[in-house]
């Protein structure tokens, strides 16, 4: 496109008095924007006025030149055909240099004018990514039970084809299996009916809904807006996203055996075992019974999670023997009472039809006998051992495990680490890897949902639950976490709207989570790939394929533009429109490297724009100021930071560089997983870099900024300031 | 202004100055109080043991029954013992129309029947809501500045029914005692119990619940301690000496009714319509500051 | 221990308000607010584990049950609405039906109190600690009301209360007034204890 | 598929719940119009310190939907607004809003410069009031939208007129009255949170009595760096760095004196507390003192994960009674019912884990519809309720519940 460049200055927020905006302006005009207005307050509506009248005059790349990107997003923002490039002379200049000469402040000014300059020269506004054919916009649930059948009836009902995959000859799950359901609505103290046949009722008379039972999913090729899925019955469907519902698994009671004697008299059942009873009326009879909670939840040598549903499904289950005999003896040994939320009010209804709860400590609860059960129990409540004796039934309430297999993931190894050691890392994680799969996905990466603990396919369980790493395919319901029944209903319904939602991106040709929106995408220059396949590998999305060669095949739909791809390729051929490895090179050859006499350093941050550049705004905004000699850059993930970036940077002189992202580990915050793990492991290898450059590994430092430390910015910036001091200045300076 | 006074027992005894210092202040405050004609004994929260559940119902509602047939003003009753088991018996009477049913069976034996009209009182309420610390304080002829007070409400005064103060943190009495000009002082013991209810028979458990509370009061700079209710009186009052004995406290703490005080507020006689020659640990230098 | 629901259930039919310790969840305010708490071994939450655990004797037998000062502290905080108060007197109450004496002394003085309402229709407190140390018999009755004497004397001193003390009880009392209507009280009294008995039987 | 030409969804609270919504919905191509009540949309995750069981700044989480919001041209938001009636049926709503003022208008650059010119100060509602701050404030520092406030208590004064004149952009406009809007939208999600139970109401608790007892919203703000004390935790009282904590657990909830039900997140947000303290004053003695502790689902992990730090004592007992000591500390009674013993222990802070009150139960919504014995919204209503006025729940629950409700939303608007 041809390029209609203007830059605007604004004056306002102490800008124009700190700065001189004619040195500004020579500075972006040596990159190409050599036209320039002023206003005294560029965000008023006559400065957007201003701007307003140009772009209608054809203007179409703006550099401006006033606060943070994250400020005044509205008033800047002029439709996607429009370049904007923002300069953020007031957070990053303005109000952090207070301690600063005026003419170090100026020159810190100057080169962020350079940057923006060349960064805007060299951008492209970006296309959308359209997939080829039409679109596919039916959704595909693959599990019929509570949390699936909700699912498929709501995204019907939003006007979506739905297919529904259940593996079973019939719908339902484990309703099929339930006798009642506990309270689930005011005032919280009747069972109520199994809503099954109503589910069914309505997924059958819904024409939007075409239902497989008896059937699994073979394989399941291409990417969200375009799957093609294959059925164990010769099916094969089109869908545009998928949920993934299938529910979960009871702890095996077979694996009680020790703890509990499960299996040693026909009288210890599990809870669904005893459902099942209950179902087919075979409670007679019962005078005295015991349920105990936590029977393989909670525990380290078997489920260390709770469970979620067991307490509650034991005090209905307590109700159907009070009901069926009120003069019963019904007993449930717990560790905790967990019945969360308005569910209090079924416990006290427990209580009130005379259920007796006894508090257990951590040990289980021996269990003796054939025919009548005894059973010995520390009573907490009364501090002492008791035991129960003449049990006519022991209901273990067994726990819940996600029907998802367990992905294991190797380490991430930096380049150029031995690939013996790599190799074996590889086939650790490979060996503790499930060998099933749900889904079969034709992914390089694996045919299954990564997952982070316990088998559960997620990556941000707090903000974001829905998000698995694999785009357009969403969890829904206990395959995700242990919930109860109302949960993993509700669950359904909001994974359809996550479905539907990433149909209507592909459709867009935009990102979804977390860049919604997004129109750039990775775009590879295949000529020059050598095959290295780190891409492929080090996607955290599993967007990339390969083919027999080893070449990459992208799949736009799949991508989260984080630009983990871009940064992790070693021949710089996969770039955005308006990011890429060029334009940050550029950004950064484009600061002024003063010669080694004047002692000014120069240190480049590389800046995740998602936790630390907003650290650095608020840290600006409440006055705290840091070394001018410092210049920041944005990116989209330090995983997207190339090393090239680094050797460049430090070849031409800058005296060190600074990735500041956010935490990692365990409890990472990426938004792109593990963009700052690799980051961190790539830079523990840029030593090699340095050596054969004869410099100093502390010119390099990667910094954990989460986005609330802003009191933190200022400290890390000078105390790296005082570290290159201290290892002087960069030897290539002038070069 | 017409109420039911129901006196109780105790006012016959031990509180009899409740009741003479009661009824002087009615005088002064125009509240007319006619008697129960022959009202019984509410029992009190000892009655379980010789008595049971429906024959406590059943002594109160006797009370219940004569108040509506005899006119059916509000029951006032300054001991809250009485206060609570009439109260008590005539909710559960209004809120079960068949225990009601079967109570009026059994009055029938004494011609008697209850309906569920009357509304029971504590005389707390009665100075409080209806006749209002306003009036209080125009009543009052003689300030009692410089009185250092500590208001004791104790348990059954406002416990269990919170109706017109609260449970855990009651008021009602320090506004009054504040109208009256008196110097209420911070006391964090106000409604914690005395053990009246047992006091004579366990008195080796119960004497560090009057030494607390008396201690209490003192650390908060009281000279006096006023309450609304006979037990608390008698009880705090008369086995001082004894409570020295088993816990080597050393009380010498006068302990009055709020209705003496008042009435000494009001102008009348120390010893005639405020009764202080009633009690067993004489006023002395706790009055002095307003001549009695 | 065997855990045994007889007591239970016998608690929840016969002792009064007994069944509303079944939504109890042993959060331990009841015992921490009483102000006797330093005094019992057992606070109220002990004791309705206890009858859930089914153990009778321990719980009739605890002098505990009758150490109530019945001040309705624990009652009016019990997150779970349980009517503490009532259920201890209605445990204590059962209990000495059942012939179990969990405290001698508040026991005869509860008896001395009750004749006193019955016999009279009122309760004369100079009369009613007689009758209560006259349970102990003549000689250690009188030694009994003897060493009450201090405060018997300070109160008539106060004129609070009038000299009966030491008429003996089983003549007639002048002092002592009937009210009117005594006799009926007494036939509602007896048919009320009718309906309860039945109950408790 | 038009959705533009279809009637909007009307989202009333900006918290994670009313936030989630309000993204789903708009990213699925929907109009949506947000309404929230106070001058910044986030709701009370904002004034978080941390997330359980991560132990993650809410504010990441809340940077990146306010992102989506930013560049998403299919929402709008009305701050310091309220509905005040609400007509018609799911398809056809015609809702009325009033907007208070905020004597401050979209000019304003969040320079500062009003706040450095008055001196009147307010307590500080983002803090819970346990700091001042000037009448003309940012409400904090990630706020969206980033735009200052003048509080209506110097609107009228000096004060205002100070600031007025400070403002070098025209932003300060005390003329502003408000205004009434009137909305036609096709459905109404109702996200209007909750308010954390008011703890004088537990006497006995005398929380009015001591500066040194909290609740876990303002232990909250202690921890968090930009808190009152910058993330110090100190004694309000005297500002001493409390050597022995104590966090009592269902302070009103599971309570039929005051919250019958279980507010669900109290006890993982006292572990949580328990982790800031253990952090910043690794001298400090804690206790938890709980009647059960409710870690649910994978949440267990996080409840292990603090027992196995040892530096927590939790004790089973509801506590009966806290009692200011002249020192400042609180003597805290209760009954050990493991041990069956009837303790009184000093502890120099209290924080009282404090549940959710929906806020449903203390203003209604302005249409016919049904509540639980506790003033939660039940399901399956003309008006949809989400997140924490339908049942009190963590964040996840709350997103999760958001996105189930934007799907009902636009089944509702599809009609």
């Amino acid at each position: 496109m041809s390029k209609k460049v203007c830059g605007y200055l604004c004056k306002g927020c102490g800008i124009g008095d700190a700065l001189d905006l004619g040195g500004l302006k020579k500075a972006a005009g040596e990159q190409g924007v050599k036209e320039f207005k002023e206003h005294d307050v560029l965000c008023s509506p006559e400065g957007v006025a201003m701007i307003q009248a140009d772009v209608d005059a054809g203007t179409n790349a703006l550099l401006i030149a006033a606060c943070s990107s994250r400020a005044k997003t509205d008033e800047f923002s002029f439709g996607n055909q429009v370049l904007v490039e923002r300069v953020s002379l007031r957070e990053q200049v303005v109000w952090c240099s207070a301690e600063a000469e005026d003419d170090d402040r100026q020159m810190l000014g100057e080169d962020y004018m350079r940057m923006g300059g060349v960064k805007l020269t060299k951008s492209e506004p970006p296309a959308p990514f359209q997939l080829e054919g039409e679109v596919a916009k039916a959704v595909l649930v693959v599990g019929g039970g509570i949390s699936g059948l909700n699912a498929a009836i709501a995204a019907a009902e939003a006007g979506s084809q739905v297919y529904l995959v259940e593996k079973e000859a019939e719908l339902g799950g484990f309703l099929r299996t339930i006798n009642k359901l506990g309270p689930q609505t005011a005032p919280y103290r009747e069972l109520e009916d199994n809503p099954l046949p109503a589910l069914l009722e309505k997924v059958s008379g819904h024409a939007n809904i075409k239902t497989f039972t008896g059937a699994t999913v073979d394989k399941t090729e291409g990417a969200p807006g375009n799957f093609t899925i294959s059925l164990s019955n010769g099916e094969s469907l089109r869908a545009g996203a998928i949920i993934q519902a299938t529910g979960w698994t009871p702890y095996d009671p077979e694996k009680l055996a020790g703890d509990l004697a499960y299996g040693s008299s026909p009288n210890i059942v599990t809870n669904v075992q005893f459902e099942q009873k209950a179902k087919e009326g075979g409670l007679g009879g019962i005078n005295s019974i015991a349920f105990i909670q936590c029977a393989g939840s909670r525990d380290a040598n078997h489920l260390p999670y709770c469970s979620a549903f067991c307490c509650l499904v034991s005090c209905k289950q307590a109700m159907y023997v009070k009901q069926a005999n009120p003069e019963a003896s019904v007993y449930v040994i717990y560790k905790d009472v967990r019945t969360p939320s308005q569910s209090e009010e079924v416990y006290r209804e427990a209580q009130r039809q005379g259920v007796i709860f006894i508090r257990r400590d951590e040990a289980y609860p021996t269990i003796t006998g054939s025919d009548k059960l005894s059973l010995e129990t520390m009573d907490v409540l009364l501090n002492e051992k008791v035991s129960l004796e003449e049990l006519d039934m022991v209901v273990l309430a067994t726990g819940m495990k996600p029907n998802n297999p367990k992905v294991v993931e190797a380490p991430l190894v930096a380049f150029g680490e031995d690939q013996e050691a790599a190799k074996k890392l590889v086939e650790e994680a490979k060996a503790q890897t499930e060998d099933w799969s749900v889904l079969n996905l034709q992914y390089r990466q694996g045919p299954n949902l990564p997952t982070l603990k316990y088998a559960m396919p997620d990556s941000h369980f707090i903000c974001f639950p829905y998000e698995t790493r694999r785009t357009g395919i969403y969890t829904s319901g206990t395959v995700r976490r242990p919930m109860r029944l109302t949960q993993a209903q509700d669950d359904g319904v909001g994974a359809a709207m996550k479905a539907i939602q990433a149909i209507r991106a592909a459709e867009a040709g935009c990102a979804v989570h977390p860049r919604s929106g997004d129109e750039s995408f990775p775009e590879f220059a295949m000529q020059r790939c050598t095959q290295c396949k780190r891409c492929t590998e080090e996607c955290p999305f599993g967007a990339i394929n390969e083919d027999e060669k080893a070449n990459p095949l992208p799949n736009p739909t799949r991508c989260r533009r984080c630009g983990v791809c871009m940064g992790a390729c070693p021949e710089r051929i996969i770039s955005f429109k308006n990011y890429s490895v060029d334009i940050v090179g550029s950004q950064i050859k484009a600061i002024e490297v003063p010669e080694e006499d004047e002692e000014k350093p120069r240190v480049v941050v590389l800046a995740c724009e998602n936790d630390a550049l907003p650290a650095i705004d608020m840290a600006a905004r409440l006055g705290k100021s840091w070394s001018a000699f410092v210049r920041f850059i944005p990116v989209r993930c330090l995983g997207s930071v190339n090393l090239v970036w680094i050797a460049d940077a430090l070849s031409s002189g800058i005296d060190g560089l600074i990735l500041m992202g956010c935490r990692r580990g365990d409890d990472y915050q990426c938004h792109f997983i593990k963009g700052s793990e690799l980051a961190n492991v790539r830079m523990s290898k840029i030593s090699e870099t340095l050596q054969r450059l004869v410099l100093e590994s502390d010119r390099i430092k990667v910094a954990e900024v989460g986005i609330t430390d802003h009191d933190k910015v200022a400290g890390i910036i000078n105390e790296f300031m005082e570290t290159i001091d201290s290892v002087g200045p960069n030897p290539y300076k002038g070069f | 202004m017409d109420y039911f006074l129901y006196y109780g027992c105790s006012l016959e005894g031990g509180g009899v100055h409740y009741m003479i210092s009661t009824e002087a202040v009615a005088k002064a405050l125009g509240i007319n109080f006619h008697e129960i004609e022959d009202w019984n004994c509410c029992g009190a929260s000892i009655a379980y043991i010789g008595g049971n559940e429906m024959q406590s119902i059943v002594l109160n509602a006797r009370n219940l029954a004569l108040a509506e047939a005899q006119g059916g003003y509000d029951i006032v009753a300054p001991c809250s013992s009485c206060y609570i088991m009439l109260n008590k018996v005539n909710r559960e009477l209004q809120a079960h129309p068949k225990l009601m049913a079967q109570v009026n069976e059994i009055l029938a034996e004494g011609g008697l029947k209850y309906s569920g009209q009357i509304r029971v009182r504590h005389i707390l309420d009665l100075l409080y809501h209806d006749v209002g610390v306003e009036k209080i304080k125009a009543a009052v002829k003689k300030p009692l500045t410089g009185v250092k007070v500590a208001a004791y409400y104790g348990c059954q005064t406002t416990r269990p029914f919170g109706e017109y103060d609260s449970c855990e943190n009651p008021h009602t009495q320090d506004d009054i005692l504040a109208a009256l000009g008196a110097e209420v002082v911070e006391f964090g013991h106000r409604v914690k119990c005395c053990g009246s209810g047992i006091f004579l028979t366990e008195i080796d458990k119960c004497a560090y619940l009057v030494k607390d509370i008396i201690e209490s009061a003192a650390a908060g700079g009281a000279q006096i301690i006023s309450t609304a209710c006979p037990m608390c009186q008698m009880n705090l009052e008369i086995y001082q000496q004894r409570v020295n004995a088993i816990t080597g406290a050393n009380l010498n703490m006068p302990v009055v009714f709020v209705t003496q005080l008042m009435a000494l507020a009001f102008g009348g006689d120390k010893d005639g319509a405020a009764a202080l020659n009633r009690l067993v640990v004489p006023s002395g230098p706790a009055l002095q500051a307003v001549g009695a | 221990m065997d855990y045994n629901q007889t007591f239970a259930k016998e608690v929840y039919e016969k002792v009064d308000s007994g069944d509303e310790i079944k939504v109890c969840m042993q959060c331990g305010v009841c015992g921490a607010t009483c102000p006797l708490r330093g005094e019992m071994k057992y606070g109220p939450r002990q004791i309705w584990s206890l009858i859930r655990a089914g153990r009778r004797d321990e719980v009739l037998n605890n002098p505990d049950i009758m150490l109530c000062t019945s001040c309705y502290t624990c009652q009016v905080r019990c997150p779970r609405g349980v009517p503490i108060m009532e259920v201890m007197h209605g445990l204590a109450h059962y209990a000495l039906a059942q012939g179990i004496v969990p405290r001698a002394e508040t026991a005869k003085f509860g008896k001395a109190f009750w004749e006193g309402i019955y016999d009279t229709g009122r309760v004369d407190e100079a009369v009613v600690p007689i009758k209560y140390c006259l349970q102990d018999g003549l000689v250690a009755g009188l030694k009994k009301s003897l060493g009450m004497m201090d405060i018997g004397l300070a109160l008539m001193k106060a004129k609070r209360m009038k000299p009966k003390m030491f008429i003996p009880p089983n003549i007639f009392i002048p002092g002592v007034h009937k009210i009117k209507g005594v006799k009926q009280l007494q036939r509602m009294l007896d048919k009320a204890a009718a309906i309860d008995a039945a109950k408790e039987a | 598929m038009t959705d533009e030409t279809k009637k909007a969804i009307l989202v009333v609270g900006g918290g994670m719940s009313g936030l989630s919504a309000a993204l789903e919905a708009a990213e699925a191509g929907y109009q949506v119009v947000l309404v929230e009540k106070n001058a910044y949309v986030g709701g009370r995750v904002a004034q978080l310190h941390q997330y359980f069981p991560k132990l993650c700044p809410p504010y990441c989480g809340l940077e990146i939907n306010f992102r989506r919001v930013k560049s998403n041209p299919r929402i709008t938001i009305h701050t310091l607004a309220e509905v005040t009636s609400i007509e018609g049926a799911p398809g056809d709503f015609t809702v009325k809003v009033k907007v208070s003022p905020r004597y401050v208008n979209d000019k304003c650059t969040a320079c500062g410069k009003c706040a450095d010119a008055v001196s009147a100060t307010i307590p500080n509602p983002f803090n819970y009031g346990l700091d001042q701050i000037k009448a003309a404030y940012l409400p904090h520092d990630l706020a969206m939208p980033l735009r200052y406030v003048i509080d209506p208590s110097i609107a009228g004064t000096d004060e205002g007129q100070k600031a007025a004149a400070a403002c070098p952009y025209g932003a300060v406009d005390l003329g502003d009255a408000g205004q009434e809007l009137s909305l036609n939208v096709g459905a109404v999600i109702w996200a209007a949170g909750w308010t954390p139970y008011d703890p004088s109401k537990i006497e006995y608790y005398n929380f009015d009595k001591s500066p040194n007892i909290v609740t876990n919203v303002q232990f909250e703000r202690l921890a968090a760096v930009n808190g009152p004390t910058s993330g110090a935790i100190q004694r309000p009282g005297d500002g001493a760095a409390p050597k022995k904590v104590a966090f009592i657990q269902c302070a009103g909830s599971r309570d039929e004196n005051h919250l019958p039900f279980c507010s669900s997140i109290c006890c993982l947000a006292s572990l949580k507390q328990s982790t800031y303290v253990m952090e910043k004053l690794p001298e400090a003695e804690i206790t938890i003192y709980f009647i059960d502790i409710r870690a649910m689902d994978r949440n267990e992990d996080f409840y292990t994960k603090v027992k196995a730090s040892n530096k927590v004592q939790f004790v089973k007992s509801k506590i009966a009674m806290i009692t200011p000591q002249a020192n400042g500390n609180l003597i805290l009674e209760g009954e050990n019912t493991a041990t069956g013993e009837r303790f009184k222990a000093e502890h120099d802070l209290v924080v009282l884990a404090t549940g959710m009150q929906p806020n449903t139960a203390l203003s209604q919504v302005p249409f016919d519809v049904t509540y639980d014995p506790y003033g939660f919204l039940t399901s399956g209503q003309a008006v949809i309720g989400v997140g924490t006025v339908r049942r009190p729940s963590e964040v996840v629950t709350c997103v999760q519940d958001g996105t189930s409700a934007a799907l009902k939303a636009i089944q509702a608007v599809g009609r």
